[in-house]
Order: C-alpha cells, then sequence, then structure tokens
C-alpha cells in the first residue's frame, strides 16, 4: 500500500487535493442542473473521503514533525508562504471532516427542498475551509480558512433555517468574527515583533513559534488568541451562540456544525495556545480560570440541557458539555488529557453528528422538535429506537462506546495534575445520564398515546446508509482506539516536551521596548525553506 | 503442574453473541420465537459447560496465583497501559460458576414466563447481554475493564426493568435505576483516577502488588479510594443511600428480578469489595464503614419488608437486607464467609422470585380469563394456593427455610458464618462498632424469618381470597418452570453444605452434614493477601463471642431463633382476617410508615430531585438566557442601537439646531486658536 | 474708535447669532443674516484704516455677494411656501430621516 | 471730540436696531428697524473714512435687498399674521448663551494685546482718499488687484439671477 501511494507520491499532491477540490466540486455543483447537483455534490464528497483515506496508513506516527508538508510562495514581500502540513493532531481532525461530509450530504437529501444547488455549493465551500484550517501551517492561510469558513456556515444557518434563522445567523458570524479580529491582532503582533528581531516578514507557524515573548506580553496574546478558540469550543460563558445556532440551522447544518466546526477551537487550543505561550498556559490564575469555564461548562450546560423542552437545544447545551472534556483534558497538559480530548473530539463528531442526523429524521417525520410532541415511538419504529439509544449512550459515555474512553483519559490527564478539577468534572457522568435519559424516556418510551405517532415509517435505507458509519465508528473508538491513541503519542509528547522546556528556559527575552541595538540580530531564525 | 485456561473468551463473547442473533431477531422478525428459545439458553448453557471444564482444571491444579488470559491492548496513553485481557482465578471461577449455572435456570425459566409476550426475541437479546456485561464484569483482569461490565450490568438492567416501556411506570423505574447506578459510578470513577495516580496501574495484579508499598495502614488516600469504591458498590449493590432503584426495579419482570436483582447484577459490589480486599484491608476505617452500612441496610430493608403487601416487594426488600449481610461479611475482613453467602443467596433468592413468578403467572391467567381488574401481585388477593401450585409452594418452603437459616438449608451456615465472624474479629479497635453489628446481624435474622413466613403464609396457606370461579383458572405452572425450581430447591440445600464451618460439623446434631470448610480453603489464594495485612495490624481473632459461648452455641441460638420466629410468626399471621386488597383497609399508624418505606422516596423527591430540576430552570432563565444572552450579548445590540437612536434625535431637521452646532463650532475653534482668552 | 467700532462688530455679530437661533421665521432668519454680514462688512471697515484699502474692496465683494445669496435664498423660501404654504423652519423638516 | 460723541449715537442706534429687528413680533416692523440699523451703520462708516462704501451700504443694501425682502413678504403676506414664531423655553436660554458667549469670545479676542491698533484718529488712509478722491482710492485696487475677483463677482451675481428666477417660476 505505501509503495503504491509512493509510486504516485500521493505525499506530495495529498493535501492540495484535499483542499482544493470540494471548492472545484463547488462550482461544477453551481453549474449543475437542480436534480444532478445533489448527487454531484455527493460524488464530490465521497471522491474526497476516499481520496483522505490512505492519510492514515501513510502518515509515520513515529516523527512528531509535519508531513505531507509543503512550501509555496505567495505573498512573498510579506512573508506569506502557501504552507500545509499534517501531524498527529490534525490528522484524525483532517479524517472526520472527510468521513463526516459526504454522510451529511447523503442526510440532507429529502430535508432539503428549496434552492439545493447552492446549498450543496455551500457544504462544499465549507468543507474546503474546515480542511483548509486544519492543514494550514502559514498564520495567515489559517486566518484566510478560519474566515471562509464562516461564510457558507452563515448563509446554510440564514437561508434553511428555522424560524429565528436570521438571528441565529448573525449572532453566530459576529460572535466568532469578534473573536477572530482579536486572533489577527495578535498574530500581527508576532509577525512585527519577528520582523523587529530578524528583519524580515514571516507568518510560517515553525518562525513565529521562535518568537520571545516577555510573561506580560504572553498572557495578554493568550487572552487573544484563547477568546477567538474559546467561543469557537465553545468554552462557558461563551457559548450562548451554540444553542440558537443549533435550533435554527437546518440538519446538515447542525450536524456539520456540532461535529466538526467546534473541534476548531480545540484544536486551536492545541496548535497556537500551548506551544505559543507556554508560561501563559501554564500560569496557575489564567488556568484555574479556564478550567473554572471548563467546570461550568460540564455542570452547568448539563443542569440547563435537562430542562429543555427543544430535542435540538438540549443536545446543542449537550456538545458545550463534551466539550468541556477537551478543555479540561487540553489544559491538564498531560499526555493523557491531551490524547483524552482528542479522542471526546472524535467521539462527540461521531455521536452528536449521528444525533442531530436522528433528530433531523424525526422532524422530516414530524416537522417538529418539541419532545413532548413525540411518545413511545419505540413500539412503531424499533430500528430507529435502537439507534438512537445507543447514540446517547455513546454521548453520555457508556464504557464500551467512544464518549466513556475520551472522558475518560481526560479525567485520568486532569487528575494527574489537578485532582479536585477532576473530581467535579468526573460528576458530569452522573448529569450526563440526567439530562439525556429522559429526553430517551420521554421520546421513545411511555404511552403510545398521539394518533399522529402511531403512523410513523421506520428508517428508510437511505437513513440507515446514513447512520451505520457513525454507529460502527462510536463502537470502534470505544472497543479498539489504539490505532488513534497510537496516531497522536509522538505529536502530543512533543507538544507537552517543547511547552515544558520553554517554560523553564524561555529562549533570551528581548521585549519590544529593549533599544533597537540590542534587538538587532539577536535571533538567529532557523528560517523555514 | 500449571493450570491451562480454555477457551475463557469464549465463555464471555457466547452471550454477546446471543445478544447480536437474538437482536437481529428482534429487529427484523420479532414472531419467529424458534430463535431466541433455542439461541438464548444454548447460549448461556455452553458458557456454563466451558467454565466447568475450567473449574474442574482448576480443581485439579490448585493455581496459587491468577491465570491472566491475554486479549488486546485497550487503551495506550503514555503510561496508562489498560490491557483487554481475562482475569480467572478461584474467586471469578466461582462467581463465573454462578452467574452462567443460575442464569441458564433462569434463561430457560423466562423461555415458559415470557412465551406470551411480543418482545419475547427482544427480552432473549437484552437478557443475553446482560449475562455477557456480567461475565466481562467478573473475568475483568482491570478496574476500566471492570468497569464496562459494570455499567454494562446497568445499562442491561435500564433496558430490562423497563422492558415494557409502554407504562410511564416501567421506564420511570429503569431511569430511576439507571440514573442512581450512574451515581454509584462516578464513585468508581474517582476511586480509578486516585488508584492510578497512586500507583501508576490500574490492572489488579500490578495494583494488589503495589497496595502495601504506594499506601500506608489506615492513610486517608487509601480510606478515601476504598470509600469511592464502596460508594460504587452502595449504587450497584442498593446499599443504603443508593438503595431506592430496587425495589421500583420490580416493575420488570419477574425472572429479571431473579437474575439481574437477586442472584448475580446486585452481587457485583460484594464482589468488588471482595476482589479489593488488600485495599479495604488496609483501611480499616473503611471497614467499619462497609460493614456499619450493610448492617444498617440489613435490619432497615427488613423492617420495611415486614408491611409490603406486593410480593415481589417483599423479596426485594428482601434481597436488600441479604445483601447488607453480605456488605457486613466482606466488611469485617471474612471475604470467604462473604463470598459464601452471595453464593448461597443467589440460590434461594433466585429461587424464591422464580417461585414468586410462578404464583403471578398462575395469578395472571386466572385474573385474564374473567378480566378482573386485581393486581396479580398483591398477596391479600391470594391464600390458599398450596392447592393449586403444590410443585411451587414446596420449592418456595425449601427457599424459606434456606433464607430464615433453618438447620439443614443453605442460609444456615452462610448467615451463621457471618454473624460468626462478626463477633470474633469484634477485637482491638473494632471491639464497640462490630458488637453492635454483630447485635444487629441478629435482630435482622429474626425479621428475616418473620417477614418470609408472612409472605408463604399470606400466598399458600389459609383459605383463598380469589373469587371461585377464578379459582378453577387456577394450575401448576409448566415444566419448563417448575424444573428450574426444583433445581434450585435442590442447591439451596446442598449449596450449604460445602463450608460447613469446623465448630458446627463437631456438633451432634447440627454436625450429621459433610463439613469441610471447602470454600474458605477454595479462596485462600485470592483473599490471602488481604488476611496477611489484616493479620499484621490486628489482633488474633477471639474464640468466644463479645457476651460468651463459642461459635457452636451460638449457631444453635441462631437455629432456634429463626424455628421459633417461623412458629410464631404462622401461629400470628394465619389467624390475622386478610381482605382482597381492593376492599381492605389502607395500612395505619406505624405500619402505614414501613408500608410507606419511612418515605425515603419522597424524601430524596423533596431533598435532592425537585430542587436540582428547579436550579436547572432557574439556572437556564436567569443566567443563560438572562445574564449572558441578554445582558451580555443581545445587551451589546441593544447598546449600539441606543447610540443610534441618540444620535438620530440631534437631527432636528431644522435649521437652527444646524446653526446652533455651527455657532459652537466657532467658539471651539476660538477657544482652539486663543487659548489663553479665558 | 477704531477697537470700539471692533467691539460693535461683535456685539452686532452675536445679536445676528441670537437671531438665528432664535427666531422661525424664514425671512427673519435671513435678515439676521444679512445683520451678521454687516457686522463683518464693519469690522473690515474699521480695520481698513489700520491695515490698507483692501479691507473696503473685501467690503465690496462681500456686499455682491450678500445679494447674490439673497436672491437665491428668497427664491427658494418662495418655492417652499408654494409647496406648504408657511415659512415657519420647524416645517421644513423633510431632510429628517 | 464730536466724532466720538457722533459714533456713540450711531453705534447706540445700530445696536437698537440690531435688537428691535430680532425680537419684533412683526416682519415688516423687524425690517425696518434692520434698515434702521443699515443707515447707523453707514454712518459710522463715512466717520471711519469709507465714504464710498458706506453710499454703497446704503444704496445697496438698504435700498436694493431690504426693499427685496420686503417685496417678498408682501408677495407672501406674512405681514398681518403675528402668531409668535419667537422660540420659547430652552431654545431662548440657549440661543442667549451662545451669543453672549460669541459676544464675549470676539470682545476678548479684539482686547487681545496682540492686536497693535493705532490709537490716534487719523491714518493713512485720509491723506490717500485727498489725493485720488473717495471713489478713486477704492478704484484703484478693485480694478487692478482684484480685477480676476471682480469678474467672478460678476459671474457670481448673474448666476443667483438666473437661480432666483428659475426657482420662483410657477411651474406652468
Amino acid at each position: 500500500m505505501n509503495v503504491f501511494l509512493e509510486h504516485i507520491h500521493f505525499a506530495g499532491w495529498a493535501l492540495h487535493f484535499l483542499i482544493w477540490f470540494p471548492l472545484v466540486g463547488m462550482f461544477g455543483v453551481l453549474l449543475a442542473p437542480e436534480a444532478v447537483s445533489k448527487r454531484l455534490a455527493l460524488v464530490v464528497t465521497l471522491v474526497e473521503f476516499i481520496v483522505s483515506i490512505p492519510l492514515w496508513p501513510a502518515f509515520n506516527p513515529a516523527t512528531a514533525a509535519f508531513q505531507f508538508a509543503t512550501t509555496m510562495p505567495w505573498i512573498r514581500p510579506w512573508g506569506i508562504y502557501y504552507r500545509v502540513g499534517l501531524d498527529g493532531i490534525s490528522l484524525f481532525l483532517v479524517l472526520l471532516t472527510t468521513f463526516i461530509m459526504p454522510l451529511t450530504v447523503l442526510g440532507s437529501f429529502r430535508y432539503i427542498t428549496k434552492r439545493e444547488r447552492t446549498f450543496y455549493a455551500m457544504m462544499l465551500l465549507l468543507e474546503t475551509g474546515i480542511v483548509g484550517v486544519f492543514v494550514a501551517l502559514d498564520l495567515f492561510l489559517f486566518f484566510m480558512f478560519w474566515e471562509v469558513m464562516l461564510v457558507p456556515m452563515y448563509f446554510i444557518i440564514g437561508i434553511w433555517g428555522g424560524e429565528r434563522r436570521v438571528y441565529a445567523a448573525i449572532k453566530f458570524f459576529l460572535y466568532t468574527t469578534f473573536g477572530s479580529l482579536l486572533m489577527l491582532v495578535a498574530i500581527l503582533y508576532m509577525v512585527f515583533k519577528f520582523h523587529a528581531l530578524t528583519g524580515e516578514y514571516s507568518f510560517a507557524y515553525l518562525d513565529l513559534l521562535q518568537v520571545p515573548l516577555t510573561y506580560r506580553e504572553q498572557i495578554w496574546l493568550f487572552l487573544a488568541f484563547g477568546l477567538a478558540f474559546a467561543i469557537k469550543v465553545p468554552l462557558f460563558p461563551f457559548h450562548t451562540w451554540l444553542p440558537d445556532a443549533h435550533v435554527e440551522a437546518p440538519t446538515p447544518g447542525s450536524v456539520i456544525l456540532a461535529a466538526v466546526l467546534l473541534k476548531m477551537g480545540g484544536y486551536g487550543f492545541l496548535r497556537f495556545l500551548l506551544p505559543f505561550f507556554p508560561q501563559a498556559s501554564t500560569a496557575p490564575l489564567l488556568v484555574g480560570i479556564v478550567l473554572a469555564f471548563g467546570l461550568a461548562g460540564i455542570i452547568y450546560t448539563a443542569w440547563v440541557a435537562a430542562v429543555q423542552p427543544d430535542a435540538k437545544k438540549l443536545i446543542a447545551y449537550t456538545s458545550v458539555a463534551h466539550m468541556g472534556f477537551v478543555v479540561l483534558g487540553i489544559f491538564a497538559l498531560t499526555v493523557q488529557g491531551l490524547q483524552g480530548a482528542m479522542i471526546v473530539m472524535l467521539s462527540h463528531g461521531a455521536s452528536t453528528g449521528a444525533m442531530f442526523l436522528l433528530l433531523g429524521m424525526l422532524y422530516e417525520r414530524r416537522h417538529t422538535r418539541e419532545i413532548a410532541a413525540f411518545g413511545g415511538l419505540a413500539a412503531v419504529m424499533p430500528l430507529f429506537a435502537t439507534v438512537f439509544v445507543i447514540t446517547a449512550l455513546a454521548s453520555i459515555g457508556l464504557p464500551g462506546t467512544s464518549g466513556f474512553v475520551g472522558e475518560f483519559l481526560s479525567l485520568i490527564g486532569t487528575f494527574l495534575t489537578h485532582p479536585w478539577v477532576a473530581l467535579i468534572g468526573a460528576s458530569g457522568v452522573i448529569f450526563a445520564a440526567y439530562y439525556m435519559l429522559p429526553m430517551v424516556q420521554r421520546i421513545w418510551f411511555n404511552a403510545l398515546d398521539k394518533p399522529e405517532n402511531q403512523t410513523l415509517p421506520d428508517l428508510s435505507r437511505r437513513e440507515i446508509v446514513v447512520l451505520a458509519p457513525l454507529v460502527a465508528a462510536m463502537i470502534w473508538i470505544g472497543v479498539y482506539p489504539k490505532p488513534f491513541l497510537d496516531a497522536t503519542q509522538t505529536s502530543i509528547e512533543e507538544l507537552l516536551t517543547t511547552v515544558e522546556q520553554r517554560r523553564i528556559a524561555p529562549p533570551p527575552m528581548i521585549g519590544l521596548d529593549a533599544p533597537p541595538a540590542a534587538r538587532a540580530g539577536r535571533l538567529v531564525v532557523a528560517r523555514q525553506p | 503442574m500449571t493450570f491451562e485456561p480454555t477457551l475463557v473468551w469464549a465463555i464471555v463473547l457466547l452471550p454477546l453473541l446471543g445478544f447480536v442473533v437474538n437482536g437481529v431477531v428482534a429487529l427484523a422478525a420479532p414472531e419467529r420465537k424458534i430463535v431466541p428459545t433455542i439461541v438464548g439458553p444454548a447460549v448461556i448453557a455452553i458458557s456454563f459447560a466451558i467454565a466447568l471444564v475450567n473449574f474442574f482444571g482448576m480443581l485439579r491444579t490448585g493455581p496459587e496465583t491468577a491465570v491472566i488470559v491475554p486479549g488486546y491492548t485497550w487503551i495506550p496513553s503514555g503510561s496508562l497501559q489498560v490491557e483487554a485481557s481475562l482475569q480467572l482465578d478461584q474467586l471469578s471461577m466461582l462467581m463465573t460458576l454462578i452467574i452462567t449455572g443460575v442464569g441458564f435456570l433462569i434463561h430457560l425459566y423466562s423461555v415458559g414466563y415470557m412465551h406470551a409476550d411480543k418482545g419475547y426475541a427482544r427480552y432473549f437479546a437484552y437478557i443475553n447481554l446482560f449475562v455477557f456485561f456480567m461475565l466481562l464484569l467478573v473475568l475483568g483482569s482491570s478496574f476500566p475493564l471492570m468497569f464496562v461490565g459494570w455499567e454494562g450490568v446497568g445499562l442491561c438492567s435500564y433496558l430490562l426493568i423497563g422492558f415494557w416501556y409502554t407504562g410511564k411506570v416501567n421506564a420511570d423505574a429503569g431511569k430511576k435505576a439507571f440514573i442512581v447506578n450512574r451515581i454509584g459510578d462516578f464513585g468508581f470513577i474517582v476511586a480509578m483516577l486516585m488508584i492510578f495516580a497512586n500507583t501508576g496501574s490500574l490492572s489488579f495484579q500490578s495494583v494488589f502488588a503495589a497496595a502495601p508499598s504506594a499506601f500506608t495502614y489506615g492513610g486517608a488516600v487509601v480510606t478515601a479510594i476504598t470509600l469511592f469504591l464502596f460508594l460504587g458498590a452502595t449504587g450497584k449493590s442498593a446499599q443504603i443511600p443508593l438503595y431506592v432503584w430496587l425495589p421500583d426495579a420490580m416493575a420488570g419482570p419477574t425472572p429479571v428480578s431473579a437474575l439481574i436483582h437477586a442472584a448475580t447484577m446486585v452481587t457485583a459490589g460484594v464482589y468488588m469489595v471482595a476482589r479489593t480486599g488488600v485495599l479495604f484491608a488496609l483501611a480499616p476505617v473503611s471497614m467499619i464503614v462497609v460493614a456499619g452500612i450493610g448492617a444498617l441496610t440489613a435490619l432497615f430493608a427488613a423492617t420495611i419488608g415486614l408491611a409490603q403487601y406486593d410480593i415481589k416487594k417483599v423479596l426485594a426488600y428482601s434481597t436488600v437486607s441479604q445483601l447488607g449481610y453480605m456488605f457486613v461479611g466482606v466488611g469485617v475482613g471474612a471475604y470467604s464467609a462473604g463470598i459464601f453467602h452471595l453464593m448461597t443467596h443467589a440460590f434461594f433468592k433466585a429461587l424464591l422470585f422464580l417461585g414468586s413468578g410462578a404464583v403471578i403467572h398462575a395469578m395472571h391467567e386466572a385474573l385474564h380469563h374473567t378480566h378482573r381488574d386485581w393486581d396479580a401481585q398483591d398477596m391479600r388477593n391470594m391464600g390458599g394456593l398450596r392447592r393449586y401450585l403444590p410443585i411451587t409452594f414446596v420449592t418456595m418452603w425449601v427457599g424459606t427455610l434456606a433464607i430464615a437459616g433453618v438447620w439443614p438449608f443453605a442460609g444456615f451456615f452462610s448467615k451463621d458464618e457471618i454473624i460468626w465472624q462478626v463477633a470474633a474479629r469484634a477485637v482491638g479497635p473494632f471491639r464497640g462498632w462490630f458488637t453492635l453489628y454483630w447485635v444487629m446481624a441478629l435482630v435482622a435474622a429474626l425479621l428475616t424469618a418473620f417477614y418470609m413466613t408472612r409472605l408463604m403464609i399470606m400466598t399458600f396457606h389459609g383459605k383463598s381470597r380469589l373469587p371461585d370461579e377464578e379459582r378453577h383458572h387456577l394450575h401448576e405452572v409448566p415444566w419448563v418452570m417448575y424444573v428450574p425450581l426444583v433445581l434450585l430447591a435442590v442447591l439451596s440445600v446442598l449449596g450449604g453444605w460445602i463450608n460447613v464451618p469446623a465448630a458446627i460439623g463437631r456438633m451432634p446434631v447440627l454436625g450429621w452434614v459433610p463439613h469441610a470448610e471447602w470454600l474458605h480453603h477454595w479462596l485462600e489464594p485470592v483473599t490471602a493477601a488481604a488476611e496477611r495485612i489484616q493479620a499484621a495490624n490486628l489482633p488474633a481473632l477471639s474464640e468466644t463471642a463479645p457476651f460468651g459461648g463459642g461459635e457452636a452455641l451460638w449457631a444453635l441460638v441462631s437455629f432456634a431463633i429463626a424455628v421459633a420466629t417461623i412458629v410464631i410468626a404462622s401461629a400470628v399471621i394465619s389467624r390475622v382476617e386478610y381482605r382482597p386488597a381492593l376492599e381492605s383497609a389502607a395500612p395505619a399508624g406505624f405500619r402505614r410508615v414501613l408500608f410507606r418505606k419511612w418515605y425515603v422516596d419522597e424524601i430524596y423527591d423533596a431533598l435532592v430531585v425537585r430542587p436540582v430540576i428547579r436550579a436547572s430552570r432557574w439556572l437556564w432563565r436567569w443566567i443563560d438566557q438572562g445574564l449572558i444572552d441578554g445582558v451580555l450579548v443581545n445587551g451589546a445590540a441593544r447598546l449600539s442601537r441606543m447610540v443610534g437612536w441618540f444620535g438620530s434625535r440631534l437631527q432636528t431637521g431644522q435649521i437652527n439646531t444646524y446653526a446652533f452646532a455651527v455657532v459652537l463650532g466657532v467658539i471651539f475653534l476660538f477657544l482652539f486658536v486663543f487659548p489663553r482668552l479665558f | 474708535m477704531l477697537t470700539l467700532s471692533l467691539v460693535l462688530a461683535a456685539i452686532l455679530f452675536a445679536i445676528g447669532v441670537l437671531g438665528v437661533v432664535i427666531r422661525r421665521n424664514a425671512i427673519i432668519l435671513f435678515m439676521c443674516v444679512e445683520l451678521m454680514l454687516n457686522a463683518a462688512n464693519l469690522a473690515f471697515i474699521a480695520l481698513s484704516r489700520a491695515v490698507g484699502i483692501e479691507g473696503q474692496v473685501f467690503v465690496f465683494f462681500v456686499i455682491s455677494v450678500a445679494a447674490a445669496e439673497a436672491a437665491v435664498g428668497l427664491a427658494i423660501i418662495i418655492s417652499i411656501f408654494r409647496h406648504i404654504e408657511t415659512v415657519d423652519i420647524k416645517n421644513f423638516n423633510l431632510l429628517r430621516w | 471730540m464730536i466724532r466720538e460723541i457722533l459714533w456713540w449715537i450711531f453705534a447706540a442706534e445700530a445696536v437698537l436696531g440690531a435688537l428691535g429687528m430680532v425680537l419684533s413680533r412683526n416682519p415688516v416692523g423687524s425690517l425696518l428697524s434692520l434698515v434702521v440699523t443699515f443707515f447707523g451703520l453707514a454712518a459710522i462708516y463715512v466717520l471711519l473714512g469709507a465714504f464710498f462704501i458706506s453710499a454703497i451700504q446704503v444704496i445697496v443694501y438698504a435700498g436694493a435687498i431690504m426693499v427685496l425682502f420686503l417685496f417678498v413678504i408682501m408677495l407672501l403676506n406674512l405681514g398681518h399674521d403675528y402668531h409668535a414664531d419667537l422660540r420659547r423655553g430652552v431654545w431662548l436660554v440657549l440661543g442667549g448663551l451662545a451669543s453672549g458667549l460669541i459676544g464675549f469670545v470676539l470682545y476678548r479676542a479684539v482686547r487681545t494685546p496682540s492686536l497693535e491698533l493705532p490709537s490716534g484718529l487719523t491714518s493713512p488712509l485720509d491723506e490717500l482718499v485727498q489725493r485720488q478722491g473717495a471713489v478713486g482710492v477704492i478704484a484703484a485696487p478693485l480694478f487692478r488687484d482684484f480685477s480676476v475677483a471682480f469678474e467672478v463677482t460678476s459671474v457670481l451675481l448673474l448666476v443667483a439671477a438666473i437661480g432666483a428666477v428659475v426657482l420662483a417660476k410657477r411651474r406652468v
């Protein structure tokens, strides 16, 4: 297999294909007639997924360096190069994206009725943006894809959404953009600092990694970057856009939003926050606040989720609870914690993605999301009920499903460095059951009393094809997570060692306010080719 | 020569295969009952056979250390290497035999009991899945793998309790069971976190090897770990704080109650305490707590059992009480006594539950014919059933005598063993505590005998309270249901003879049974480490009970109590004039407090459930929508709109205002040009 | 005398401003503007005695501009009057959003 | 000395006329008081030696522009409706405050030492007038230095006239 890949030097064009093929597909879909666009979009996403599969075997878990990396000059005077690369952290997030996308497109065949062509074009543009964010190694390119991703999501929520879709779309857009603007300022600050020290501009991830920052600078930049990612995660106080966005978004929109977009925040913490600002990310006060928000995310949103009348809003709050575990795992700064965070992100993608697809199918049947409108459906739709219960169990972290592995690892990781935080976090397990089981019972069990519920059709073949891979993923990650853990092992250990080294012996401390003579030429930087 | 485990993974995976097959049938063709009828019990039977083969292999070779059957690496993350492998030693072997053995009998029984139910295939799928998770729990070689089984059985009990999910009561009972179990599992998870943090591993072998050095005797850490583990045990084995789900779990089919809520799942907590005996031995405070809660539960549940009218509720509280006994046993450090009672209890409690299932089944068919809406489970509607259900009557009496602790039956030996161990170990720091527990255990034994006799008298003796047109519809249950009853009755008698204490063996009348203390020696390799620690830190066992008298004497006393109580109870109960449930008056005074289960459910509801829901609603409305959404997010929007509005007010459209603005401009201009004007 | 004239110009200018701000009749408003212009002329004339004749030349231009402005202004007022039958500037708020 | 007294008389006349114009309720009344102000100013111009300008003032301003205003007032027959168009309340206060502030600021500006004004009554301008005559002294700079401005002013007046006609013409 690897021989074949070397033969077509897969490593060279793989990432480019993954990023730009959906864009090409988008134009294809826009030009295709209305009826064909649906199937064409499915073909494009399937090809994208098939091409992305070899990434895993071809990925060499031994080294932590960026693989499949290529660099092309873009805006040379400003040091902006088109740099892309993949390592343990971003490998599975890319695979999650390409895995979820065809399922979402297939899942939305019957859901989206008006203006299908533009809808599928938006989905493909979204895929380009997401894959771009995960593989970009040039902060400018990263920021560009970060913003590109917002636009299609805004339209998906805004056009095909529910009643308050405009409000939700605007809120989503403004919330995220507000955060990312601060991030842009932080990026520029670092670039100019780099220029001050070495005389040329560079947006490269590895170059900016070597920029020495005083403790105060790190705190401010940490806050700037952190806010952008905290909004995206979403971390506790910045989460209010998520329930609105989910309730109003069409099913495929909220599947992508939940399964992939939320991972941007976690990815951002891992890729940018920890390595760039080691002192800040280990400062007791800052970490304390973030962990407190994470805990609030787990406990508070679980409680709020339990009393939601609308099923989709309930699941939206549960995503905030899940991502609370991610934050806990990341800021524990232990191997188990980070790997646990990775697994929670993957399992959340599968389980919450599946849950939204299921709720979408329920919506297709009864055109309502109120939990009270259902009751006793298990008698009418046994297969639907089975898949729903499996997904619910995976999302509350029943051992043997993917949820447990992730939560258990991140709790263990957090316990090693912050025992009390892990203790409170573990109670999230109880509240998970507290919000999920009543919902399952009110929808599936209890008496089948409403007449319109008595004739609902069970899962169609298409729906089974959409759900089967997701359920398989949940069981697979739960029963045999070894391949996922091994692939991320070295990258995460490398990340932790760099954070540890730079925390103890930071590079020479030259603040911007140091006299120019002292600054010039002090920093010898191994410029990336 | 060393012991060679054979096909151990098959024991575990066969029930899973059964689950898959039955599951597919349940979804695809639920009406085809032949498949689950064969696959369901057959899968368990094969597992039982393989277990027997391994058991005899183990008997022959008698391995000193546990045998690890390798599987695959489950979670390799940095220093945490969790192996998915099975551990076969004397303790897990015994538990596997009980699970597969009693499980098989109950599967057989279910064929008869559930044949009329249209969810037949689904039932067998769930019950097979349950046996799979229970075996995984018992055979797991590390804490996380045990936890997979731990929550898996919780899931299956959730599915099986809420089996007839169309009834809201059943679905609620299932939900309650799962959430209460989850609270216990929280304790288990925290314990696992602490164990890993202190010993660097989670597999039993290395944790117990490292335990004596990693923890100081009676230290805070090991006490915390054991208490959290015990919190998990109380959740799963329905002890004082978290027992409320078990009585409600009677909403499920009776074989489920027999298998899950009597024989296997609820004993998981006792097994876990026995398995982690080393940790508990290192924490005397935890031992006191475990034994204390055990004794308290035994007494408390027995009192409630006295006043219940639903036959399954009585048995449920009896189970909670007997579990209390087991925890007293393992709590005081007598692990083999605890496990011995666990085994005998599995036999006679399964027998009693299946017997009550037979009674309910018969009553249901009778009431079904005449469509009279009487409760088929309420003892006040029964009476005089001995003429119609002879086999059930005899086997139920065997079970009652066993549980009451009458001489030749299993209960006598296992319960007496525990009572004696409590008395013997009431030395050194435990003197006061264990003496108290010993007295409570004796009183609970008396109450057990009383409520079981009350159950038998009300159900089988006296004259039938059923109207006569139902009476002639009452007939004995089919063979597939009473054969397991007979087998379990035999086991309820023989089961006790495998571990007859030496002291009793030497007594005149009571000594006629073959005595070998076989089980104690059988479990020696497993409990050796824990006993070594206890021997090192505690004074030797005393030969006499706190108020004098040897083991033999107190065995005689408890036997006498049991017989006396049965005689008195039957006299008292048969004289009481019971009327059918609908006409009989509601219980009053103290009996009502007992009948309403000391109002524990209402207290929990008021103190925990409702405040949490109210707090959630408050949080959502005020914090999420109010503070964050309202003030901060929409607030910012409103603020910008307000500034815009204020700006627009300035544009009055009249020239004067603009002229005025110009004038102000001029003035400021002057001030700027001639700063020294004032 | 010269500084006194400047002071007088200031006072007249102030009165003109007062009139512009207070009065609501368009025509009166115009007249106040004319008064302010005259105040400016007075200042020019006063200073031309000290600085040179250019002041007076400039006044000449100011007067011509004032005339042009008055003409156009009054034309506008007439056309507005034809629309809304009033010269009260309170009703001239068409431009107000 | 006599010039001082004359100046004060005409200054008082100008101020009273201005106040009358602002505060009078009747548009025609305010117009006439404005004319009175213009005559006062013209007299002051004479005192300051700008004879030609004072003539222009009287002829063009008082004569032409004020007549135009009177004509418009009569055309729109506003003469008689005395409804109080004076803005009451806060605007009165604000207006007074603003004008007071302007007056004070200008007064202080004038009083600042940086303006060294010749205190004497005579100025180089007087004998220039003697030599070239009142009109000549203005004509020279007007047609030599400011000829461009002069032409532009003529264009301006032309445009203004056409504009006025177009605007005020009745749409037929």
